[in-house]
């Protein structure tokens, strides 16, 4: 679905991709993780059209992402889950999901999903006319997620979706991933918790400064000794 | 006798006022939606009765037809400003887009002066507007009653398409996270163009009912309205359309009421807005209406 | 590194002597013409550093300076002007007791100027400072106009609108120069210290500034009047170069113009600041071509009257436009960077025979 | 001896208590863990005690002096450095800068000592100068000390902030949300620095944190807050099997399938 | 050494910037000079135009360089006295004769032995219009509206209150003293006041700009009492603006084209409508004598030095200008008949004309 070719992107003259490739495919999740600074939200972000790479392909069902403008990914169903989550805090709860049907104009089907939505997140429902910014840490992350499902998106990247919720927060989180995933959404996830992650992943890429060192099934790289010692911690894994 | 001159001095100062509240409803907007003092908006203004004088004395077109006219170039014009001084500075410093905001602003005023001279014209008001009625011993221009009508009318407008528009939550969303907005998909350059011509469009109104109101148009008459209306938007709290049109009024009211009855600091009107402007501040930070922005830290 | 450290020295003392010799030159044998142009650069530089050490170094978004200017050049100019002059100038209303006999030597007055300045700007300060981005802009836009409006209304002093006549013109290169010199060294040497890491901090992150110790008031405080007192001597140096000043002279316009010379030089860049100074003035002088019709010889181009404030306008544009970050960005002058430049290499540089560098390193 | 003792503090906004009748205490040298679901208040804790917000009621103490509501620099001076949950660095400066302009505070010389560059001036910089070299050598980010804070990733901004905050010199640190973003095995390590970081510099340290084998492993007493009440403390055996802490907070553990 | 077969004469004036329709109607005059004399002393005359930008510090600029670049053997300028006075102590120090055609503030040329001007100044104008309303309009009660921060406007009404008290021997024979400020639009609050003590006359200095609006705005408000003002009302733009409301007003300025007082004038009438297809304002004719004046002084001086050409020039008596006859007094000021003009028809149409008492 989604093809990674050979991607390298700069940051004035500092290279935060050597060169990635990687295959997202339908229907799976897809998890990339590796430690602070090794590129993975770069990769999300320039896939979105955010950053522009100095070389490389980005291919959406065959088709070039990199001649896209950002703002039209949205019709072709890519969503981006930003880091930090970036809701809009003075649009209320429902203005928020609205405008992430931004492109679509099935009013029906807009109100269908906004059910659907609010049947994963009922918190959300209640705090419909809420201005966003004063929502908790994890209403919002709600938000940011329920937002990209109201674009419809095949392919939903999130980046660090759980970073800074509640451990109860957090499970919850990966349970809906797992959910939306089984609804047919394509996933690819950037995650820290590193177990979680690779638990609910079909497979796993590990990054390390701008190039990916690792990738194999979840199981697999969780049972990975290297992975193990560089990403998961002793305590967990023993 | 002296309520009477009461009177008079009450409409002359909502006459001010709302025409103050209608030109600062246009800064506001383009405020709330980009954060960017758009210091061309006087200039944008002048071009409007620019235009219309040559629908109207050159072109000899009627003015039923030039007035709508012009508020269509305008929006272009603005369209146009936008796209060459500040779209090319989308992610740049806050400073550099205000200091390329001051040269779009000194470019159409010298510009005009090179084209249409220096020398002050008559705007071509319809006499159906600028006739007097006489309310008791108080004069009234009709003016003064049409002013406000367009005033609310404007604003009645943009709270609506702002707040209940597809199109106005996607200019309040890009007001907050430009690249958050277009992740949304939607085309930011496209909102803040519209953005643009909206303020510009407001701001041909306003010069309309300007060159009606005082009919003498001059390269330069852009840059007093353009400063006491910003100072309006501010006082009313900035970015805030209901807030633009109170500021309007407190400065249009209180400049008359200090001219009317301190005769002696009429030389200190221009500061009077400043003063207004400061005191105000001073006790609510962000105007009247303005919304608190204590950061959460 | 000692010796790079020898070369820059020597080249720093070298370049002083170079600029010392060519003042002592051009204030005797180059044409008032150009004399005034040099001076009103080195002006220009002292009141755009003394902007940017506010607006760029501190972040404070201040749109007061013309204010500032006034109040230095009007004060200088009444302690400088002879009271024989002042009696003619006042014929309207006439000057207060004892400012009408006051005649002090000029670096005395301009020193009053720029103290007066900083005072006003402390007492601005105090009240204003709670305020933030555009918001502080258009505060400090407004103490400016109200204290041009107030000069224009207290006649017995400023003369009002009438403006003040007959300063004699005291300021002359030496003056300007050496006041640009002095007011670089302070300000690069505040810069460069813990105190002008706290002012950064506070143009960075207030409330971060704050948490780590730095007291935000006196800070920007400080700044704001340290850069009050420097646009009241440039003020003063201008009046007196000048020789009449008015109130209509210090409106906003004047601030935007200073606002131009920080930007296109580089927000936070003193250096850049100067060398932007005098690139202005003199594009903006040199641009009088346009004004005039272009003789090419076989063609007379007719000048339009007016063009240049157009081009000179589009132009402004056009380098925000491309150069945002202006000619220097943050960074200072140095030899390094000056042997570095593509300037450098293009010109001097292709005459420097062998790799001097190396030597160097 | 008590470092730190917050007394009765409420907190609103508008209508929104965030904070209600809170009591904190931390010791002499101890680790405290400060925990509570989303929007629980613990940043809002630190805000009150740091001087960024003044409480609407309720007493803070910081060694037995009252510093309720005082200038957050002030209460730097006094001896409390923080990180803030949303990293807060001075982004277009250098690293070795975001460090130096910590040790300001300390600075004796004036104004004109530090423009005239007097010696006694000279003499001060220097040693800030050695000072946060050391500080960033222990953060192991002495080698991109002249780069820009922006341009460092997100856990590499996290650990200058660490250091930023021990270079006021500090007797209380206050640690919010440290080991966001860093995935266990970086977490991991960043509890044995901290751990260190109080043997080193014998600082009392308060800390919120939403990763559990950090709080748990480090602290030696944990506060929970939810809903801007606290609901429970205690050591972090207790709280961990808290009923109504696992119900508001912890969820049902469900790694014991694994 | 090479002579130059050309002479140059610097014109500064304000062509961009607040004052610039001012300056351009002077040029207007003073190009047209040009074309009509293009040659004297055997060599042909260029001019070159600096624009002041209506700005001090560029105006200051703007003379040295006519001084020190251009090197002009004389200077003509500027509409707006600040701006004169600005370039003052550089056109001194250069010793380079200077005539400025409107710019009537005394300080101008006080203390300037190379200043001139072929205009009268503040005090006679401000003193010829309180003659007028006393004696010709039988005016007891007069109210002053005044462009509060120009120069010319407060020069004017100080003059015009002093003389007006001395006349009606009242000291509140002025009932009204109303201020605004250059660029305001709106003065229906100082005008409504005016109106409430019903003054027989309103005095009104100031540029027509505002002026034209005040004249209107106050004929809205109801206020009929005849307005009278100074020269700077007579263009074309103050009809345009004013329209009907300000039929009637009267006011004194420089010249009229009715009463072509010498043969310059209706030469100057003529080919000023022929060049620009309008009525000539009194400025241009000025820009045009003060063009003129100093051609006939270097034909006397009958070389291009400038010292010699200023001496020729302040011994000028009773040169015929385009507006009016020129004796120029020991200041360097233009001692000349004041006209009288009222607007009749939408037309400015000659009344009257003063002279100067000894
Ligand atoms: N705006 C920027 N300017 C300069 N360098 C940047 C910028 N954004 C990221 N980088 C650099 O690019 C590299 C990759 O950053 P990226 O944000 O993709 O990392 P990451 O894997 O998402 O890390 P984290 O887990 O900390 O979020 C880092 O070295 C970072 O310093
Ligand atoms: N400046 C403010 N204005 C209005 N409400 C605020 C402000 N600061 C905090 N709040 C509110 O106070 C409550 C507590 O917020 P706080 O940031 O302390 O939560 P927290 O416990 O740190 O949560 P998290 O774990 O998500 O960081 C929230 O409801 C928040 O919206
Ligand atoms: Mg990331
Ligand atoms: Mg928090």
């Amino acid at each position: 679905m989604l093809k990674i070719e050979d991607l390298v992107v700069a940051y004035g003259g500092i290279e935060a991709l050597k060169g990635i490739s990687l295959h997202v495919e339908a229907g799976k999740i897809i998890t990339l993780v590796g430690a602070n600074g090794a590129g993975k939200s770069t990769t999300l972000r320039t896939v979105m059209g955010l950053v522009k790479p100095v070389s490389g392909r980005v291919l959406f069902q065959g088709r070039d992402l990199l001649a896209e403008k950002t703002h039209q990914l949205a019709k072709l169903h890519i969503t981006l889950v930003p880091e930090g989550r970036r809701i809009f805090p003075k649009l209320t709860v429902m203005e928020n999901l609205r405008i992430g049907a931004f492109c679509r104009q099935d009013e029906k089907e807009i109100q269908r999903d906004l059910e659907w939505v609010f049947s994963l997140f009922p918190i959300l429902k209640e705090r419909s006319w809420q201005l966003a910014g004063t929502l908790s840490g994890g209403e919002q992350q709600m938000l940011a997620v329920g937002r990209a499902l109201m674009s419809r998106p095949q392919l939903l990247m999130m980046d660090e979706p759980s970073l800074g919720l509640a451990p109860l927060l957090v499970k919850e989180i990966f349970r809906i991933i797992k959910e939306i995933n089984q609804q047919g959404v394509t996933i690819l996830l950037i995650e820290q918790n590193a177990n979680a992650a690779l638990q609910i992943a079909d497979r796993g890429y590990v990054m390390e400064t701008g190039r990916i060192v690792l990738s194999g099934t979840g199981r697999e790289l969780l049972a990975n000794p290297e992975v193990k010692a560089a990403y998961l911690g002793k305590k967990r894994s023993g | 006798m002296a309520f009477d001159l009461f009177l008079q001095h009450l409409s002359n100062g909502i006459s001010l006022g709302s025409l103050y509240a209608l030109i600062a409803i246009g800064y506001t907007m383009v405020y709330g939606i980009l954060r960017l003092i758009n210091f061309a908006h006087g200039d944008i203004f002048m071009m409007a009765t620019y235009f219309a004088f040559f629908g109207i004395v050159t072109f000899h077109i009627p003015w039923y037809i030039t007035f709508p006219l012009v508020l269509v170039l305008t929006a272009a014009l603005g369209i146009g400003v936008e796209a060459t001084a500040y779209r090319p500075l989308r992610e740049a410093p806050k400073i550099s887009i205000l200091i390329s905001a001051i040269g779009a602003s000194f470019f159409l005023e010298n510009l005009t002066i090179v084209l249409f001279g220096g020398v002050p014209k008559p705007f071509p008001a319809p006499k159906l507007f600028t006739d007097v009625v006489q309310v008791g011993s108080v004069s009234i221009q009709k003016l003064t009653f049409y002013i406000p009508v367009v005033t609310v009318i404007s604003l009645l407008g943009l709270v609506y398409l702002i707040n209940k528009t597809k199109t106005g939550m996607a200019m309040r969303a890009v007001s907050m996270d430009q690249e958050t907005a277009r992740v949304m998909g939607i085309n930011i350059n496209h909102t803040i163009a519209f953005t643009f011509g909206l303020g510009s469009f407001l701001a041909a109104v306003g010069g309309i009912m300007w060159g009606m109101k005082f009919p003498q148009i001059q390269p330069l008459m852009g840059v007093i309205p353009g400063l006491k209306c910003f100072i309006a938007a501010v006082i009313g709290g900035i970015g805030n359309i209901g807030g633009a049109v109170i500021g309007g009024f407190i400065l249009g009211i209180g400049e008359i009421m200090l001219v009317a009855f301190l005769p002696n600091l009429t030389g200190y009107r221009d500061a009077f807005a400043f003063i207004l402007l400061i005191l105000i501040l001073l006790y609510k930070p962000t105007g009247i209406l303005g919304e608190k922005t204590a950061e959460k830290v | 590194m000692a010796t790079k450290k020898t070369r820059d020295r020597v080249l720093t003392i070298l370049s002083l002597l170079f600029l010392l010799v060519f003042i002592g030159f051009a204030e005797n044998h180059l044409d008032l013409y150009i004399v005034r142009i040099l001076n009103v650069c080195a002006i220009y530089a002292i009141l755009g550093m003394s902007m940017n050490l506010i607006n760029g170094f501190t972040g404070l978004f201040s749109l007061g300076h013309a204010g500032f200017m006034a109040v230095g050049a009007y004060t200088t100019a009444l302690l400088t002007i002879p009271p024989a002059v002042k009696e003619q100038i006042f014929y309207l209303v006439p000057l207060v007791e004892p400012l009408d006999r006051l005649n002090l030597p000029f670096p005395i007055a301009l020193f009053v100027g720029g103290l007066l300045a900083a005072l006003v700007g402390g007492l601005i300060a105090a009240p204003t400072l709670r305020l933030k981005g555009d918001y502080l802009a258009i505060a400090t836009l407004g103490f400016a106009e109200i204290i041009r409006v107030v000069f224009t209304n207290t006649q017995n002093i400023t003369n009002g609108a009438l403006g003040l006549k007959g300063i004699p013109a005291l300021t002359n290169l030496w003056w300007s120069f050496g006041t640009a010199a002095f007011t670089l060294v302070i300000l690069l040497s505040l810069i460069n210290s813990s105190y002008g890491r706290a002012l950064k901090a506070s143009r960075e992150d207030e409330i971060a500034a704050e948490s780590m110790g730095t007291h935000l008031a006196k800070h920007k405080t400080f700044a704001f009047v340290l850069g009050a007192f420097f646009a009241g001597i440039g003020g003063g140096l201008l009046g007196n170069l000048l020789g009449t000043i008015d109130p209509k002279m210090f409106s906003f316009t004047f601030t935007f113009n200073i606002l131009l010379i920080i930007v296109l030089g580089g927000m936070g860049s003193l250096t850049g600041s100067i060398i932007s100074a005098f690139i202005v003035t003199i594009a903006n002088e040199y641009l009088r071509i346009l004004d005039e019709s272009i003789n090419l010889g076989f063609i007379v181009i007719q000048g339009k009257v007016g063009m240049r404030a157009v081009v000179f306008s589009a132009l402004l544009m056009f380098v925000v436009l491309f150069y945002r970050h202006g000619l220097m960005g943050s960074n200072e002058f140095s030899w390094d960077r000056f042997f570095a430049s593509k300037l450098y290499r293009r010109t001097l540089g292709r005459f420097t025979p062998g790799q001097r560098k190396g030597g160097y390193a | 001896m008590s470092m730190l003792k917050l007394e009765d503090v409420s907190m609103w906004f508008g209508g929104v208590a965030a904070l209600k009748n809170f009591n904190l205490e931390v010791s002499q040298g101890e680790i405290v863990g400060l925990i509570g679901p989303n929007g629980a208040g613990k940043t809002t804790v630190f805000n009150i005690i740091t001087g960024v917000y003044k409480p609407s009621r309720g007493k803070v103490y910081f060694l037995d002096r009252e510093i309720t509501g005082l200038r957050p620099d002030l209460i730097t001076k006094a001896g409390i450095a923080r990180t803030f949950q949303n990293i807060r660095l001075f982004k277009g400066l250098s690293v070795m800068e975001n460090v130096l302009i910590a040790h300001h505070l300390h600075l004796k010389a004036n104004y004109l000592e530090a423009i005239l560059k007097l010696p006694g001036y000279r003499r001060e910089e220097r040693r800030m100068r050695e000072e946060s070299l050391a500080l960033l050598e222990r953060v192991g980010l002495a080698d991109l000390r002249n780069e820009r804070a922006s341009a460092l990733s997100y856990g590499m901004q996290r650990r200058l902030e660490i250091a930023r905050a021990l270079a006021t010199n500090p007797k209380l640190l206050l640690l919010d949300e440290p080991a966001a973003g860093m995935n266990p095995k970086e977490a991991e390590d960043l509890t044995e620095f901290i751990k260190e970081l109080r043997t080193e510099f014998d600082l009392s340290i308060l800390l919120i944190e939403h990763h559990m084998d950090v709080v748990l492993n480090i602290s030696k007493r944990i506060y929970v807050l939810d809903y801007g009440v606290m609901i429970a403390s205690g050591r972090p055996e207790e709280v961990q099997n808290n009923q109504r802490v696992i119900e508001a907070y912890l969820g049902v553990n469900e790694d014991a399938e694994d | 050494k090479k002579e130059s077969n050309v002479i140059k004469i610097g014109v500064f004036e304000p062509i961009t910037g607040a004052n610039a329709a001012g300056g351009q109607l002077e040029v207007e005059g003073i190009k047209l000079a040009n074309k009509l004399y293009p040659e004297v002393l055997g060599k042909k005359v260029e001019l070159v135009i600096a624009d002041n930008k209506s700005d001090k510090v560029e105006a200051a600029t703007a003379a040295a360089r006519l001084v020190e670049k251009d090197k002009v053997t004389a200077i003509i300028g500027s509409w707006g006295s600040s701006l004169s006075m600005a370039a003052g102590d550089i056109v001194k120090k250069g010793k380079v004769p200077t005539v400025g055609a409107s710019c009537t503030n005394p300080l101008v040329t006080a203390g300037n032995d190379y200043y001139f001007r072929v205009c009268f100044i503040d005090p006679f104008q401000g003193t010829v219009m309180a003659n007028y309303a006393y004696s010709k309009l039988n005016a007891k009660r007069a109210a002053i509206i005044q462009e509060v921060n120009n120069d010319y406007a407060v020069g004017l009404a100080k003059f015009f209150m002093d003389s007006f008290r001395a006349l009606t021997g009242a000291e509140d024979s002025i009932v009204a003293v109303a201020n605004y400020n250059t660029g305001d639009q709106d003065f229906s609050a100082q005008l409504t006041n005016i109106k409430a003590q019903n003054p027989d006359v309103i005095f009104a200095p100031g540029n027509f700009t505002e002026s034209a609006l005040i004249i209107s705005q106050a004929r809205k408000l109801g206020i009929n009492c005849p307005f009278i003002g100074g020269d700077t009302w007579e263009t074309q733009e103050f009809l345009d603006i004013g329209q009907e409301a300000v039929e009637g007003v009267v006011f004194s300025t420089f010249f009229a084209t009715e009463t072509p007082i010498t043969a310059e004038s209706a030469k100057f009438i003529e080919a000023y409508r022929k060049e620009y297809n309008k009525e000539p304002a009194a400025v241009a004719a000025l820009g045009y004598d003060a063009y003129i004046l100093i051609l006939d002084a270097l034909k006397r001086a009958n070389s291009t030095d400038r010292v010699k050409l200023r001496d020729e020039i302040a011994k000028t008596k009773n040169f015929a200008g385009a507006a009016g006859i020129i004796t120029l007094d020991a200041n360097g000021d233009a001692i000349k008949n004041a006209v009288i003009k009222v607007v009749k028809d939408g037309k400015f149409t000659y009344l009257d004309t003063i002279a100067p008492q000894q």
